[in-house]
């Protein structure tokens, strides 16, 4: 199995751990994602303006460049998998903005938005399946209580991203399970954990994070798993700040559990120990 | 390995010798290099002068329609002839119990005009083709060339060289590698409005009336045709333009749909008006907008344009 | 309020529709963007009011509030909307306006280090410059 | 030669101020053919009508135009007289100067024009109109009620009542529907099952009726007059005979399942009747959970019944039966709220639909009405009513309003109140609509004097939290987001049309709008009529409907029905296709077109070459056909044709209107 893949900033820098643990995830089952070169900034947000096409354009040359390789697009950030996809569902439907962005970008190829991008949890779901990821699992995380937290960009808005059911999801504790975990349940786990605003409103992301840990907590979770840099960075370090630095529910990406669950690496113990 | 063309002649002996057919329709040689004419036979022994050569391009199922046979008719089919067939068959209008099909895999048909734009033509006698290349018979000598480079623009974009309907399959069948076959029509579909109405006008302005184009065409089965009616007179009988076109409108309404785009049309047309386009341009909307349909392909298929299903959503009547 | 023609089609009026693509009068008010939105409590007019002061024609007051900057862009409300009206394109509109027009800008050089010193990922940081700066 | 004549109608001042009669008139009068043109002020009135009868007579006129207002309004007016002053009626033709022309156009002179214009087409179709005659057809005096619920019940009791024989086909074990589900009825809250019971007995025993419950209709051939049904009599397992109804078969049965009928709060047995007062009220096996059919063991009912009523051999009866008219009152399905997981609808054992409430108030419901949470069998203090979940929802749901959940909501608020003093309503809605005889006292009965509260906005998200629900919403008046800490929430979760409505559709020949509700043939005048001559809608299957507006349309469907059946004899329409089969080429296309299944295949014999051959052509049953043309343009060679619209009548009137 063969993929095209977009890494997006982030996982170069701060969520590094999030994408070793997903290559080296990915190299074990035996699934080949070949780096894209010189991609560039997908720009982090969806731009929602409809008047300008200057904010698409790194992500289409991102998706034509896919689109010559012939396979389907693999993202990992929650951020860049949504403004990818998005950015394809513009090109692929807005006949406008398509003639714009082909115009400026003068590919030798015209884009309509012919690329299929999807996500490593599709990738795993769909592609691979989990009843064959399940049998790969050599360490199951049997009796481990584990909460999943979807965030906003994965599954919305639903029209468009085409993830899951939007508003009762069920990917990513099916990927628990399949690792052999337990799956909790808690109304909370498809709430926006605050995105951006914890670069200027803190107090607020820090309420919004507070409800989301405690509604899991109180669901008898003991970990709780998400699949955005930024969410973990606000689950983690803003529940730090409310429980002034006591963590009560340790984060991971999905992917460390893949990990720990494939053997290949056992999650820090000091990181439990947090 | 038989060469095909003597294939040819030992089934149609067989077929009339045996009386499992009355009549054997094949293609025999006119006195020039490029003609190979319908032949109709009856007595075995006429089998010899049936010929296949790179000429061979009239459809014949169409003579279905004239003659009314007691026992079976013969005949041979190639890849386009056999989607015409099937085309009247889902028309009604032959009768598959009365014929005997003997397929013909066919990888294209040399264009005399070709020949002819090669400088080839002078002095020619016979023109054969052995595999992949056409030998070129003068009284002192012969040349060769490859075959695919005089075939008819309409074999090149071929999607079925290999009859999809017979009772014996003669010969190998042959690989399909088609040329895309809507370029002339998307081509055409972004010019400015005024551009295209004054192409189809420049064409249609040559039209003689000589209606080959709908005689030639399987999908054109009607026992009479309705430019043939005096009551009611759908076609003036003066050579207005407009009345031209709406002929040549009419005409590719009438077969949009089921027109199983084997180019017989434009092919015969004398004055050159390129009537394939416009059945192309219906295919190419039917495909966009009720899904991938090639009409003969699959009798089983439901044709787009003859089906109504209830369960289609209605636009309720308002107020 | 007086309530005119003019107020109810000016060009500010236009130029929303326009720059996020919505249409406003979709917006009947069963105010379930407001019910779903997870930061209302740190707004001072509330998601569905925005869309009412828009089809009153007034922008101003719009402008100026804080909602605008609270909205994180989660589509919540988007995604429940019985309307299908795009509120987040409609909240990025009113801000594109006071960043493209008025140079208004509220994530300035000098807030980065304090930002990048608190461990903060690439793509909040992007994230927030987009959403806050010209 | 012909002799036409073309009456200009001024119609008041309608056509007369934007269209110059005198110069229409001069024109006229200089059509070919047209031997007489006159105008008056009123074409319709009784003047009107002499001028053309006497000119008819006078003139020796073969053909005649009125140009007036659209055929719809008066060419049947005009036909009658035609037809009294002895001119075939079909020799008539409408030029509409009035919704063509005059009442669209402002300039004068290019309204003259254009009048002059529609009449010069209409000469020129007249010219070429033909005789027709309509032929009788017979009327099978009986009548087919499909859905057993109020609508069918109604629609039922009226025929038999005026005499007629009636089928009522339910697929169902009992007749009684969703009214049958309900515990009161607004805005009386009258007991439902009290107002409802009777009629339903009244069904069983009417004289007039025959009753086919666990059945279905599988098949409907004919048309208007003379409808051939294929109904499955559904083997019900007991011998309707011999049952008592005593109950010891279902006191017995050891398999459960989920109750339909109680909308899966509790369960039944595998045999079961589904509600007390069942009618009939027999028990039926369901084969699907029964040991006995699924694992081939059991047979406790059977060695129970005391009448010896038990029967597994028994197999479906499959019926062919003739009406002349067909009612369909197939009813409502509830929207699935696979889409709304905000609301943890089946997540949470207390979030329930309005329908499950309905049953858990119901004093026959699995709670013997006393209002229990199923989560832990407590009686709920705060219950919050959820108004359009799902209804104008152009997004995740049906972009209509479901019409009766104000209502019923309303309902349930009071409802709420009488069982527990103590327990507060809270009602999320976007409007209130209560446009019904005392719907809007009764709403403000709910708050005023039942205390509950409404809070005008939406509810974002239920969020499960211990034995409470935490209902977080917005009241949009005062302009807070708000959180109501709830034992039961209650969604009022938008009606549908039924799942399988276009399937019935397709069988009857009728057609369904965009949300699959069935199309009344006018929305205002012919609410009651299917398209399809001779068929009949009742109730929700048409649309949103409370039961007041039901039973009124149930009745309205039956007054047609009677109408149809108290004559003997129908007169068809003579505008129905023909086809000219020595023209026909027997590719069949107008068969594969035709909605109403009007054209067959048949073989004729010719000769040709002196040769007698079989041919396939196609042919038109006129009573079936409904002259709606699809057939004509479908046809190539033009062997189709209209009568009364003819190719050649239309290719004249293009002609006309061209050259």
């Amino acid at each position: 199995m063969r993929f095209s893949y977009y890494p997006g900033c982030t996982l170069k820098t701060t969520a590094a751990v999030l994408e070793n643990s997903a290559l080296k995830a990915a190299r074990a089952l035996g699934i080949e994602l070949l780096e894209q070169e010189e991609w560039q900034c997908c720009g982090a947000v969806f731009p929602l303006t409809v008047d300008e096409i200057a904010p698409f354009l790194s992500s289409v040359r991102s998706l034509a460049a896919a689109k010559d390789t012939g396979e389907k697009l693999v993202t990992l950030c929650a951020a860049c998998h949504h403004v990818l996809k998005r950015a394809n569902h513009v090109m692929k439907t807005d006949k406008d903005v398509c003639n714009k962005a082909n115009n400026y970008l003068q590919l030798p190829d015209q884009y309509r938005g012919g690329t299929e991008v999807i996500h490593y949890l599709e990738l795993l779901r769909d592609e691979l399946g989990f009843s064959a990821l399940a049998q790969k699992v050599k360490k199951p995380l049997t009796g481990q209580k584990i909460a999943a937290f979807y965030g906003c960009l994965l599954l919305r808005p639903p029209a468009v991203m085409q993830f899951d059911n939007a508003e009762n999801p069920s990917i990513m504790e099916d990927f628990l399970r399949t690792l052999g975990a337990t799956a909790v349940d808690y109304p909370y786990r498809t709430e926006c954990c605050g995105v951006y605003l914890s670069v200027q409103n803190e107090e607020i992301v820090a309420g919004m994070v507070e409800k989301i840990i405690n509604s899991a907590l109180r669901h008898g979770a003991e970990a709780i798993v998400d699949a955005c840099p930024l969410c973990h960075y606000n689950l983690l370090e803003l529940q730090q700040k409310t429980t002034h630095g006591k963590l009560t529910l340790p984060v991971y990406y999905f992917t460390e559990l893949l990990e720990e669950a494939l053997g290949l690496e056992d999650r820090a113990e000091e990181k439990m120990a947090i | 390995m038989k060469q095909l063309s003597e294939i040819l002649k030992e089934v149609a002996f067989g077929s009339l010798s045996s009386g499992e057919a009355e009549m054997v329709i094949g293609w025999q040689k006119g006195p020039f290099w490029w003609q190979s004419f319908p032949a109709f036979i009856t007595d075995p022994g006429g089998t010899g002068s049936l010929i296949w050569d790179p000429f061979s391009v009239s459809n014949l199922s169409k003579y279905l329609l004239k003659e009314v046979p007691e026992k079976k008719i013969a005949l041979f089919l190639k890849g386009c002839d056999a989607l015409g067939f099937n085309q009247m068959l889902r028309d009604g209008r032959v009768d598959r119990e009365k014929v005997l099909l003997f397929g013909i895999p066919c990888d294209g048909l040399v264009d005399p005009a070709r020949v002819e734009a090669a400088g080839l033509s002078k002095g020619l006698l016979q023109v054969k083709k052995e595999q992949e290349e056409l030998i070129f018979y003068y009284k002192k000598g012969q040349r060769k060339a490859p075959a695919r480079d005089f075939y008819y623009a309409k074999c090149l974009s071929c999607r079925y060289p290999n009859p999809v309907i017979y009772d014996q399959m003669l010969g190998e069948a042959v690989p399909c590698q088609p040329v895309e076959r809507f370029a002339d029509v998307s081509k055409l579909e972004t010019t400015p409005l005024e551009e295209r109405f004054s192409y189809w006008s420049r064409h249609f302005s040559r039209c003689i009336r000589c209606f080959a184009c709908r005689n030639v065409c399987p999908a054109c089965s009607c026992r009479e045709c309705i430019f043939d009616l005096a009551e009611p007179r759908w076609l003036g009988k003066a050579n207005e333009l407009s009345e031209t076109q709406f002929y040549h409108i009419t005409r590719a309404y009438h077969v949009a749909g089921r027109c199983v785009d084997c180019g017989e049309c434009a092919r015969i047309c004398p004055v050159g008006i390129p009537l394939a386009e416009l059945n192309r341009k219906f295919i190419k909307d039917i495909n966009e907008l009720y899904g991938e349909y090639d009409a003969g392909a699959d009798l089983d298929k439901e044709a787009p344009l003859l089906t109504f299903k209830t369960d289609d959503p209605d636009v309720s009547s308002g107020s | 309020m007086k309530i005119t023609t003019q107020s109810l089609c000016g060009t500010m009026v236009k130029e929303i529709a326009a720059i996020s693509g919505e249409n406003v009068a979709k917006c009947y008010q069963c105010g379930k963007c407001t019910a779903a939105c997870p930061v209302n409590m740190a707004m001072d007019i509330l998601p569905h009011q925005v869309l009412r002061f828009l089809q009153l024609g007034l922008v101003e007051a719009v402008l100026n509030c804080n909602t605008i900057w609270i909205c994180a862009s989660c589509f919540t409300c988007a995604g429940r909307c019985p309307r299908g009206v795009d509120l987040p394109g409609v909240m990025e509109a009113l801000r594109a306006i006071l960043l493209r027009k008025r140079g208004f800008s509220r994530f300035k050089a000098g807030d980065m280090p304090r930002v990048l010193n608190k461990g903060m990922p690439e793509q909040g940081i992007v994230s927030g410059f987009r959403k806050y700066t010209k | 030669m012909r002799r036409i004549g073309v009456f200009i109608c001024w119609c008041g001042t309608n056509i007369a101020n934007t269209v110059n009669i005198e110069g229409v008139t001069e024109a006229a009068g200089k059509m070919p053919s047209v031997i007489y043109a006159d105008n008056y002020k009123y074409m319709c009135s009784e003047i009107g009508q002499s001028m053309i009868k006497e000119a008819i007579i006078k003139e020796k006129l073969d053909r005649v135009v009125v140009a007036a207002c659209s055929p719809r309004m008066h060419e049947l007016t005009f036909f009658k007289t035609a037809a009294a002053a002895g001119l075939n009626p079909y020799l008539v033709e409408i030029a509409n100067i009035r919704e063509h022309c005059s009442w669209v156009h402002k300039d004068k002179q290019e309204a003259t024009g254009k009048a002059i214009a529609l009449i010069r087409t209409a000469v020129a179709k007249a010219a070429r109109n033909k005789e027709l005659w309509a032929t009788q057809i017979p009327v099978e005096c009986r009548a087919l009620v499909i859905g057993g619920g109020i609508g069918g019940i109604q629609a039922a009791l009226d025929i038999a009542d005026a005499g007629f024989e009636v089928d009522l086909v339910e697929r169902t074990p009992s007749i009684g529907g969703r009214m049958a589900q309900l515990d009161k009825t607004f805005p009386t809250l009258d007991c439902s099952a009290c107002i409802l019971t009777p009629k339903m007995v009244e069904v069983a025993s009417h004289h007039n009726i025959t009753l086919y419950t666990f059945s279905e209709v599988e098949k409907v051939d004919g048309f208007v007059g003379n409808f051939e049904a294929t109904i499955r009599k559904k083997a019900r397992s007991i011998d309707l005979e011999k049952c008592t109804g005593c109950g010891i078969c279902w006191e017995k049965c050891p398999s459960r399942v989920k109750s339909e009928f109680d909308e899966a709060l509790v369960m039944r047995k595998a045999v079961y009747v589904p509600f007390p007062q069942a009618v009939p009220n027999v028990p039926v096996i369901d084969r699907a959970s029964c040991r006995r059919f699924t694992r081939e063991k059991c047979g406790i009912c059977r060695k129970a019944c005391p009448a010896g009523a038990v029967n597994y051999d028994q197999e479906d009866e499959v019926l062919q039966k003739k009406y002349g008219a067909i009612v369909v009152a197939t009813g409502f399905d509830i929207l699935d709220l696979d889409d709304f997981g905000e609301f943890s609808y089946g997540k949470h054992p207390d979030v329930l639909t309005s329908l499950e409430f309905e049953r858990l108030v119901n004093s026959s419901g699995p709670t013997g009405g006393r209002l229990l949470r199923p989560s832990d069998q407590s009686p709920p203090k705060n219950v919050v009513f959820i108004q359009c979940v799902g209804s104008r929802d152009k997004s995740r749901g049906k972009p209509y309003c479901s019409k009766i959940c104000c209502m019923y909501s309303a309902k349930h608020a009071i409802l709420l109140r009488e069982k527990y003093p103590e327990a507060q309503a809270y009602v999320f809605y976007i409007d209130i609509r209560t446009a019904g005889k005392d719907f809007e006292e009764f709403h403000r009965r709910a708050v005023e004097e039942y205390g509950a509260l409404y809070l005008k906005g939406s509810v974002g998200k239920v969020f499960p939290d211990g034995d409470k629900l935490l209902v977080k919403g917005v009241d949009s008046l005062s302009g807070h987001a708000v959180e109501i800490e709830a034992d039961m929430v209650v969604l009022a979760a938008a009606i549908k049309a039924k799942s399988d409505a276009p399937q019935l559709a397709r069988l009857l020949g009728i057609s369904t709008d965009t949300h699959s509700f069935f199309t009344e043939a006018h929305p205002k005048l012919r609410p009651v009529e299917a398209h399809t001559a001779g068929i009949f809608l009742a109730g929700a299957c048409q649309g949103p409907k409370d039961i007041p507006e039901t039973v009124s349309q149930a009745s309205g469907a039956a007054a047609k029905a009677i109408i149809l059946l108290s004559k003997d004899n129908l007169l068809s329409n003579p505008c129905v296709s023909e086809v000219n089969e020595s023209l026909c080429t027997g590719c069949l296309s107008c068969i594969k077109v035709c909605p109403y299944g009007a054209v067959a295949e048949k073989t004729i014999e010719e000769k040709i070459h002196g040769k007698a051959l079989k041919r396939r052509v196609a042919e038109v049953n006129e009573a079936l056909c409904q002259g709606c043309g699809s057939c004509t343009v479908s046809c190539r060679p033009g062997a189709v044709n209209l009568k009364g619209f003819t190719n050649e009548q239309i290719m004249a009137e293009v002609d006309a209107i061209c050259l």
